[in-house]
């Protein structure tokens, strides 16, 4: 099918920018308009990850208009096996977030659901881009919304936050920029694939290697470069955190994958014991920092830097296992996990930041000090609570246990040390995660607001069953996520042990 | 060179000058006999002249290739020719923006526009300048002309203050533009670039360098180029907001045409040494430039600092020294005076009797008083930011491009830091308009339609050209290459 | 054998659980447990079928996928099912367990609000437990392990609303997550080495990993088996509760009674024995590894055992009688009588699921009283409890014909005739253990069942351990106080009989084949080097002489000494043990500090962890990365722009000035560097 | 006979006491104004200078046209300083700081 991948990217666009004329004062229609888009999207996402050819490597649903032709720029589409699962996961997630938002947001309804569908556009147009000055049109563009999301929707401290976050960003991509243009200088032109067949020395590819890092490390978050994402999380409206923390930040990982790693393969290779370090900082560190935060979204937010410090791991973990075994065997696993990691994780923090929507909403606190005992009034909120708590704990049979267990098995490959650290997750994961629930789900009702509760209603029931089923699903049968994947991830993991010298 | 014998049809490529010449004299009389009674004339008319000119320009003034003219003082080339009518374009939408401010100030008068009218005829001088001589002249055209602009408000201590400062500054620069030229005249023993540009070769001796120091530092005053820009911010905040709008950009067209023509063309002979100089001047300006306007409250002031920011890509385009760069620079100047315009403008339109609307509180929840007005202005701030899908990113994306292709490493890492410490204090004017609650009770804002259109026209080109940057791009490379 | 019956097995529990979790309020209370009872029921039918085809018939092992869980850079990780006589032997006894325990918690639980939720996790544990069990690869056993550790984390904190129980629940599944810990290291070890999960692939590749080696610094290197089977050992230690990781049984005890039954003594803390043995290939090559876990039981069995002592709260004394248990099967692990820790495994389940319902039937009939020092002289009121519950006693302290003699005896025998290192401390423990079981399990007896009747006595709250729990909530208090205490309905009481039957006898019918027999054949693998199973069995004459022996042997009188204490100190003259208790104070202290590994936990570990966490978070993010990188440089921009606005001073000559400036310097650098 | 070298020595003494008139004096705007001339003055003495020694009339010409702007430029300036001075009433250089920062 013909021109899928822009559809994708320009319907949600399109929807926002009428529900933005539409305006606030026909916000009903709006309203319905903004599911609609949001529902068709995902719907288009079906056929595309049927007709999706698990078989090759290369990119699929080419589109390739001229664009700039001074820089050799096209309006270059295509997508393989990495960036499939994360577009579907992008459909996936904005719906929640619209109907999450449905009666929630009084003040200037339109803006929010124009700015989450305008966002949810450009997020697919970054993870569809071939060409690297269209990505970072995409990738930059996407932090208007979200500016305006946080600041305008969000909490307290809100300014500080986005525009922490703003910067933050703003400060990684621009390095990045001035990597691509570099490259493009060589290159004579965009395309991802002509930056990654690009010849490049060591000294080259070093200092593009930690510009492009700059970048994908403050998206992922990577300590310590994330002190950005607590703040947001904190302030951001649930929509925001949800979108943030299940997509945002997967650009980081996604970066990672498409342009470090193939790019300055020898890079990697010569500096990956930094990344690893700092995966494993991110999980055992953040790990500590998450077990004392006092307020549910920022822990929420500390484990998601936990959880994303497995991506990096398993993305970098490669080079150690090559060096480690002299063979390439195992390290595929590496990438697998990171890639199931994005995936699942998007899930579980986006349904865990649901939850605390779903409690906020109904007691305006996010402090677990105002909680407890909240089983008694909100039984079947409870029971999804839990059930995502124990995901994000990485039980098996949950989507949180695929990707860290394969990035753990993986990184045994390369050392029993990398396994043993990666594993503390294990154990943190658990107290962090299973205290919250302790103090805010179970125990006596705490106190009158509590009692007060009133359990879900039919809308976030389905929400929050619809992700449920999601996060079991890839956690009891994971199989077909990995099938899409293979031959990308062969295909890269070449690219990555290849040497460009 | 031949002395070409002058014919009408030999004149044609300066009937953009020529005609403004008589516009001025219409408009001047027009203004006189009309008197305070047809206050609405004069103003009507002006536009008319800048259309009927633009009309002419495009009708007659197109050369097919570089052409001089009255004994080769006066180059016509597409350059000039595109460059005259942008300046055609920026004057009238300037005038236009300000016409009600003046009518709020009771400073609608005549001589206004028929200052305005004499700058934009500086301005076509220099740009079409073949001569040490024009340009000295184009440039007195202009400054003159502006400095009583800015002092145009009699009621205004400040103007005046600005004016008196602008002026002195402005003389002092002026006079070593002079004497720069004078030493580049000994030196060389011409007037006419062409033949300078001819007879600058093999090494420079201490002489050239001195001229061209001077004339450097002209240049740089005259662009606002940190530690030549002080006169920036005072003029910016003193002067009124018409007025600064109209110094806030058509200037910059000539300003860059002077660069061009004097260093670029001109002195290529000694580019090295120059691109070395203004490289220092471009590092220190960026510096200076973002880091002040944080710390600013007055958003007129806060927007002089950004244009020395600017200013000093604009300059980073001259130093690749390059023909790619040249058109980097010309890229990014039009590119900056668009988005200038319309900043500019919004202030104009916040603005009203009494109410200058030059601090950035004035500003907070201005989305609530005023969406359309907001947006126009988010759009330009994250234009000013370098963030895509606006046409400033390109412009910076331009820069490093030539920068890159000319390796000057850390010319790109202090740009790209800059442009990230920049991004901070235009996020703080949307978070003025968008994130705060209003302040006291303000004065409405101006609801003339016409403007208010035009200022959309004006933001929706911002993210057009981001969108589909591709033509002005190739533009601008053709205007330099010709 | 039938895939889609062996399929059936754990997914009839998992359906009904379904159903009665999901649409417990369509069906009801009585459709909660009919479905769940028939499920399970259903499935512990099919599991004696399968027994049946593996023992009489002979039917050869299963080894088979059920689906391709997933393929990662062609490593095929799927679920499957190995059926051979170890897990024949293991799901039967998890499904009759757990059908017993099913049908006395329809009664137990009779008018508790949670009634479907409980039905429904007790199935799902079902599920999770037959998971393990009959798993074929290493995945799908964690899958199992950390689903019963679901299970048991949900149970535990079943009655949500007590502190206690919340904070029993979280404190299980963290310390069972640090077993995990090492369960994990240890797959991922297999798969470093197989490249398959498959116990297939790791059992043949045992030999060859024990040539390898695992380089943990750049100089020293352990031996790669010895390292994966302590890593998964430690798991094992997490599940069995084996010392230092058994913190969290007695605390389980906050969950319902069938729950301890079912989950904290029959079935869920045995996984790790099963695991052990089932990973019998593994383990027999690596001596160090097999020491480690014979110690480790052996300090289980004796230290954990004296606790019971001590102990006033019935079901805890049983708790630390089950840890002592463990600890005699891990030792049984230690010295390769891997047999010998199944069949002490299975003999337990019964007479300690036995011993716990009985407690249960006692709490229920003295309204949730659980401190033995509220009680006695219940053997006039319920004498069917009483009965089975003496008969559980014997079991557990190893009387000969008893069924726990058989298991118990031939443990401490194989650990006599082992000469691994360490087996001379766990002979000794393992004796005196013998002595501890009788004096705790007797203590229990008497206190509870005979001596004079202290129920009807205002409770005094003095004991550390008495929690309050039990007393505020009201949803699970069995009709009116006061009055006699009667007998439990026959829900309750025909689980006991139930369980009181095998408890005698399955001991002596099934030690000739189980354990000197040839009953587990392959399932379970012996270097004959090590075997000392069969040393013990050279002397094995038919069940009956085995135990008229036992009547001869060191651990009968040990057990006897411990009766006869535990008759002089708790029944004859009570008194003598306070003043023991007084005279040994230090002692005394310490026992009933539980040797202070709580207080290290609480008081030092986790006071350690958050007080690192809140040094990170605020020294750390907010400190230096947030004060002195971000907005320090926020800041110091800020600053610098300051300073530098007030060189724009407005004045005139100013402005002239650093114009000069600019041009002099530009002037002076280019006249001198010509 | 004067050589070249003395006469541009000369104007750029004149150029650099206008410069200096212009950021020593604190006092007078006046002054200000007279220094700007007197910058002006130097480059004239340079272009006739050349004009001369290059006997080229171009010099020369300049020279009238900078005349001209020269009073064109002290005109308007006189004009802003006679605003300043109905504004503020003072011509004082120190007066003139209300704009900084």
């Amino acid at each position: 099918m013909p021109h899928i991948l822009s559809i994708l990217i320009w319907l949600p666009i399109t929807a926002g920018i009428a529900i933005l004329l539409l305006g606030d004062r026909q916000i009903g229609a709006g309203r319905w308009l903004a599911l609609i888009a949001s529902l068709v999207t995902l719907a288009l996402t079906v056929p595309l990850w049927a007709h999706f050819d698990t078989a090759t490597a290369a990119l699929q649903f080419i589109e390739k208009l001229p664009w700039i032709p001074r820089f050799q720029a096209y309006y270059a589409l295509g997508i393989d096996g990495i960036s499939l699962p994360l577009i579907v996961l992008t459909a996936f997630m904005t719906v929640p977030v619209v109907i999450a938002g449905w009666t929630v947001i009084e003040s200037r309804p339109a803006q929010y659901y124009a700015a989450f569908l305008i966002m949810e556009g450009l997020m697919i147009g970054v993870f569809s881009a071939s060409d690297a000055l269209l990505f970072y049109f995409f990738w930059e563009a996407m932090l208007i919304p979200m500016f305006l999301i946080i600041g305008i929707w969000g909490g307290p401290r809100r300014v500080y936050a986005t525009i922490k976050f703003f910067l933050y960003t703003f400060l990684g991509s621009v390095f990045m920029l001035a990597a691509l243009i570099y490259m493009y200088v060589k290159a004579g032109d965009y395309s991802i694939a002509s930056l990654q067949a690009l010849p490049l020395t060591l000294l080259e590819q070093r200092w593009i290697f930690l510009a492009l890092m700059l970048a994908f490390a403050v998206k992922v978050p990577m300590f310590p470069v994330h002190t950005w994402l607590p703040d947001a999380h904190v302030e951001a409206p649930t929509g925001g955190s949800v979108i943030l923390a299940a997509i945002m930040l997967k650009m980081g990982g996604y970066g990672f994958l498409r342009f470090s790693l193939p790019i300055a393969p020898d890079a990697s290779r010569e500096l990956d014991l930094l990344v690893i370090a700092l995966s494993l900082i991110a999980v055992i560190y953040i790990g500590f920092v998450a077990l004392v935060q006092q307020d549910m979204k920022k822990l929420i937010a500390y484990s998601s830097i936990a959880h994303m410090g497995f991506v990096t791991l398993g993305a970098f973990v490669i080079y150690e296992i090559v060096a480690a075994t002299h063979r390439t065997q195992g390290a595929g696993m590496g990438l697998d996990g990171a890639m199931v990691q994005m995936i699942s994780h998007g899930l579980i923090s986006g349904a865990l930041f649901l939850c605390v929507g779903v409690l906020y909403d109904r007691v305006h606190s996010r402090q677990i000090a105002d909680y407890g005992g909240v089983v008694n009034t909100m039984p079947v909120f409870a029971t999804f609570m839990v059930l995502f708590a124990l995901a994000n704990t990485g039980l098996p049979g949950t989507s949180g246990f695929v990707g860290e267990f394969l990035v753990i098995i993986a990184s045994f490959r390369a050392s029993f040390w990398y396994a043993a650290l990666a594993a503390v997750t294990l154990i943190l994961g658990a107290c962090y995660t299973l205290w919250l629930v302790k103090r805010v789900v179970f125990g006596a009702v705490a106190n009158p607001k509590v009692a007060a509760l009133e359990d879900l209603n039919p809308r976030e029931l389905v929400v929050l069953g619809a992700l449920a089923a999601a996060v079991l699903l890839v956690g009891i049968w994971p199989a077909p996520l990995l099938k899409v994947m293979q031959p990308t991830i062969h295909h890269l993991l070449t690219q990555a042990i290849a040497t460009k010298l | 060179m031949p002395a070409n014998p002058m014919t009408l049809e030999s004149l044609a490529p300066a009937i953009a000058e020529i005609w403004l010449i008589a516009a001025i004299c219409i408009v001047l009389l027009v203004d006189v006999f009309a008197g305070e009674r047809r206050r609405g004339l004069t103003p009507t008319l002006t536009l008319l002249a800048l259309a009927l000119g633009a009309a002419l320009t495009v009708q007659y003034g197109e050369v097919a290739r570089r052409t001089l003219l009255f004994e080769g003082l006066y180059v016509a080339d597409e350059l000039g020719w595109a460059l005259k009518l942008a300046g055609f374009l920026i004057v009238a939408v300037a005038l236009l923006y300000s016409r009600a401010y003046l009518e709020n100030r009771s400073i609608l008068r005549g001589e206004y526009y028929v200052l305005s009218l004499t700058a934009l005829l500086g301005i076509f001088v220099l740009v079409s300048a073949n001569s040490l001589l024009t340009l000295y002249i184009g440039v007195e055209l202009l400054a003159l002309s502006v400095y009583s602009m800015v002092a145009f408000d009699r009621d205004s201590g400040v103007s005046a203050e600005s004016a008196m400062k602008y002026f002195v500054l402005g003389a002092l620069a002026s006079g070593a533009l002079l004497y720069g030229m004078s030493l580049i005249y000994g030196l060389t023993g011409t007037l006419s670039l062409s033949e300078i540009a001819a007879r600058l070769h093999g090494p420079a001796n201490p002489g050239l360098i001195l001229g061209l120091t001077f004339i450097v530092v002209a240049v740089a005053f005259k662009l606002g180029a940190v530690p030549f820009h002080m006169w920036l911010p005072d003029v910016y905040e003193g002067a009124p907001t018409s007025v600064t709008l109209f110094i806030g950009t058509a200037p910059k067209i000539a300003y860059f045409a002077l660069a061009l023509r004097l260093l670029a063309y001109g002195l290529g002979g000694l580019v090295s040494e120059w691109s070395q100089m203004l490289a220092a001047l471009a590092v220190l300006t960026l510096i200076v430039g973002n880091v002040v306007a944080i710390v600013q409250t007055n958003l007129k002031r806060m927007l002089a600092y950004s244009t020395i920011a600017n200013i000093g890509f604009i300059v980073l385009g001259f130093v690749a020294g390059t023909p790619e760069g040249y058109s980097a620079a010309l890229y990014y100047t039009l590119v900056y005076v668009l988005v200038a315009l319309g900043s500019f403008g919004v202030i104009l339109l916040a603005a009203s009797k009494g109410f200058e609307a030059d601090r950035l509180d004035d500003y907070k929840g201005l989305y609530q008083r005023d969406p359309m007005l907001a947006l126009a202005m988010m759009v330009l701030m994250f234009s000013t930011a370098g963030v895509p899908p606006f046409v400033g990113f390109w412009a910076k994306l331009r820069i490093f491009q030539v920068l890159w292709e000319s390796n000057h490493l850390w010319l790109v890492v202090i740009a790209a830091a800059m442009s990230v410490v920049g991004a901070y204090y235009y996020l703080r004017v949307i978070k003025l308009m968008y994130f705060d609650p209003p302040a006291q009770a303000l004065p409405p804002t101006a609801r003339s339609t016409g403007v208010r259109f035009a200022l959309g026209l004006n933001a929706l080109a911002v993210l057009a050209l981001g969108l589909l940057p591709g033509p002005l791009l190739d533009l601008c490379a053709r205007l330099i290459h010709s | 054998m039938n895939p889609t019956l062996l399929l059936a097995i754990p997914l009839l529990p998992l359906v009904a659980a379904i159903v009665a979790g999901l649409g417990g309020r369509l069906i009801g209370r009585g459709g909660a447990h009919t479905v769940t009872c028939l499920a399970v029921g259903a499935s512990c039918v099919l599991s004696v079928m399968v027994l049946k085809q593996m023992w009489w018939d002979g039917a050869p092992t299963y080894d088979g996928p059920v689906y391709t869980w997933l393929v990662s850079d062609s490593m095929h990780m799927q679920v499957g099912f190995l059926i051979d006589r170890l897990t024949a032997l293991m799901i039967t006894v998890v499904t009759f367990v757990s059908l017993c325990v099913h049908v006395y918690t329809i009664g137990y639980m009779a008018d508790d609000p949670g009634y479907t939720r409980f039905f429904s996790y007790i199935s799902l544990f079902t599920f999770s437990m037959l998971m393990l069990v009959m798993a074929n690869n290493f995945m799908q056993l964690f899958f199992g392990w950390e689903a019963v550790g679901l299970v048991s984390y949900l149970l535990i904190g079943f009655w949500y609303t007590r502190p206690s129980a919340i904070f029993a629940n979280l404190k299980a599944f963290i310390v069972n997550r640090v077993g995990d810990f090492g369960f994990v290291l240890g797959i991922a070890g297999i798969a470093y080495y197989t490249y398959s999960l498959d116990y297939r692939d790791a059992f043949a590749a045992a030999p060859h990993i024990a040539l390898a080696a695992v380089p943990l610094t750049a100089t020293t290197s352990v031996n790669a088996l010895a390292l994966i089977c302590i890593c998964l050992f430690v798991g094992a230690m997490g599940k069995s509760a084996q010392v230092p990781l058994h913190v969290w049984l007695p605390d389980s005890m906050e969950g319902p009674t069938p729950i301890s039954a079912l989950i904290h003594a029959a079935t869920m803390v045995t996984a790790g024995i099963f695991m052990v043995a089932r990973m019998s290939p593994l383990f027999e090559y690596s001596d160090s590894a097999l020491s480690v876990v014979m110690v480790v039981g052996a300090l289980t069995a004796f230290f954990m055992g004296l606790l019971g002592v001590v102990n006033n709260d019935i079901k805890r004394v049983i708790a630390y009688s089950t840890l002592s248990q463990l600890g005699y099967m891990t030792v049984a692990l230690g010295v390769s009588a891997y047999g010998a820790a199944i069949f002490h495994l299975m003999t337990h389940a019964f007479f300690k699921a036995l011993l716990f319902l009985a407690a249960g039937s006692v709490i229920i009939a003295l309204h949730h009283e659980q401190d033995m020092r509220r009680m006695g002289g219940l053997a006039r009121y319920m004498p069917i409890t009483t009965v089975t519950c003496w008969i559980g006693a014997l079991a557990l302290i190893g009387t000969p014909f008893f069924s726990g003699f058989y298991s118990k005896d031939a443990i401490i025998e194989a650990v006599g005739e082992s000469h691994r290192r360490g087996a001379g401390f766990a002979y000794l423990c393992v004796l005196l253990g013998v002595f501890v079981t009788a004096l705790y399990t007797f203590r229990l007896l008497f206190l509870t069942f005979h001596g004079p009747e202290r129920f009807r006595a205002a409770a005094p709250h003095s004991e550390a351990d008495d929690h309050e729990g039990a007393h505020q909530d009201g949803h699970d208090d069995h009709g009116g106080h006061g009055g006699d205490p009667q007998e439990s309905p026959w829900v309750v009481t025909v689980p006991l009989i139930a369980l009181a039957i095998p408890s005698v006898l399955i001991g002596a019918f099934t030690v000739a084949p189980v354990l000197f027999g040839s009953y587990f054949g392959h399932s379970i693998f012996v270097l004959p080097a090590n075997d000392v199973t069969a040393r013990v069995g050279e002397d094995f004459g038919g069940a009956l002489s085995f135990a008229l022996h036992g009547l001869l042997k060191p651990p009968f009188w040990f057990a006897a000494a411990g009766v006869a204490t535990a008759w002089l100190f708790f029944l004859k003259r009570p008194e003598l043990a306070d003043r023991a208790a007084r005279r040994f104070r230090l002692a005394y202290r310490i026992l009933c500090e539980k040797y202070y590994f709580d207080w290290f936990n609480e008081k030092i570990l986790a006071a350690l962890t958050r007080g690192i966490g809140v040094g990170l978070w605020k020294g750390g993010d907010q400190g230096v990365i947030d004060g002195a990188m971000v907005n320090g440089t926020a800041e110091g921009i800020g600053w610098f722009g300051g300073v530098l606005r007030r060189v724009q001073s407005g004045y005139l000559y100013s402005y002239a000035f650093w114009m000069v400036i600019g041009l002099a310097a530009l002037l002076g650098w280019y006249l001198t560097h010509p | 006979m004067i050589t070249l070298g003395q006469l541009l020595t000369l104007s750029g003494i004149v150029f650099s006491l206008a410069v200096a008139g212009i950021f020593l004096n604190r006092k007078n705007v006046i002054l200000l104004l007279m220094c700007v001339e007197l910058l002006l003055l130097a480059a004239n003495f340079n272009f006739i200078a050349f004009s001369r020694y290059l006997n080229d009339i171009n010099g020369q010409v300049f020279v009238f046209f900078i005349l001209t702007v020269a009073a064109a430029e002290s005109a308007i300036g006189l004009a802003i300083l006679v605003v300043l001075f109905r504004e503020r009433r003072s011509i004082n250089v120190e007066d003139l700081n209300t704009l900084k920062g």
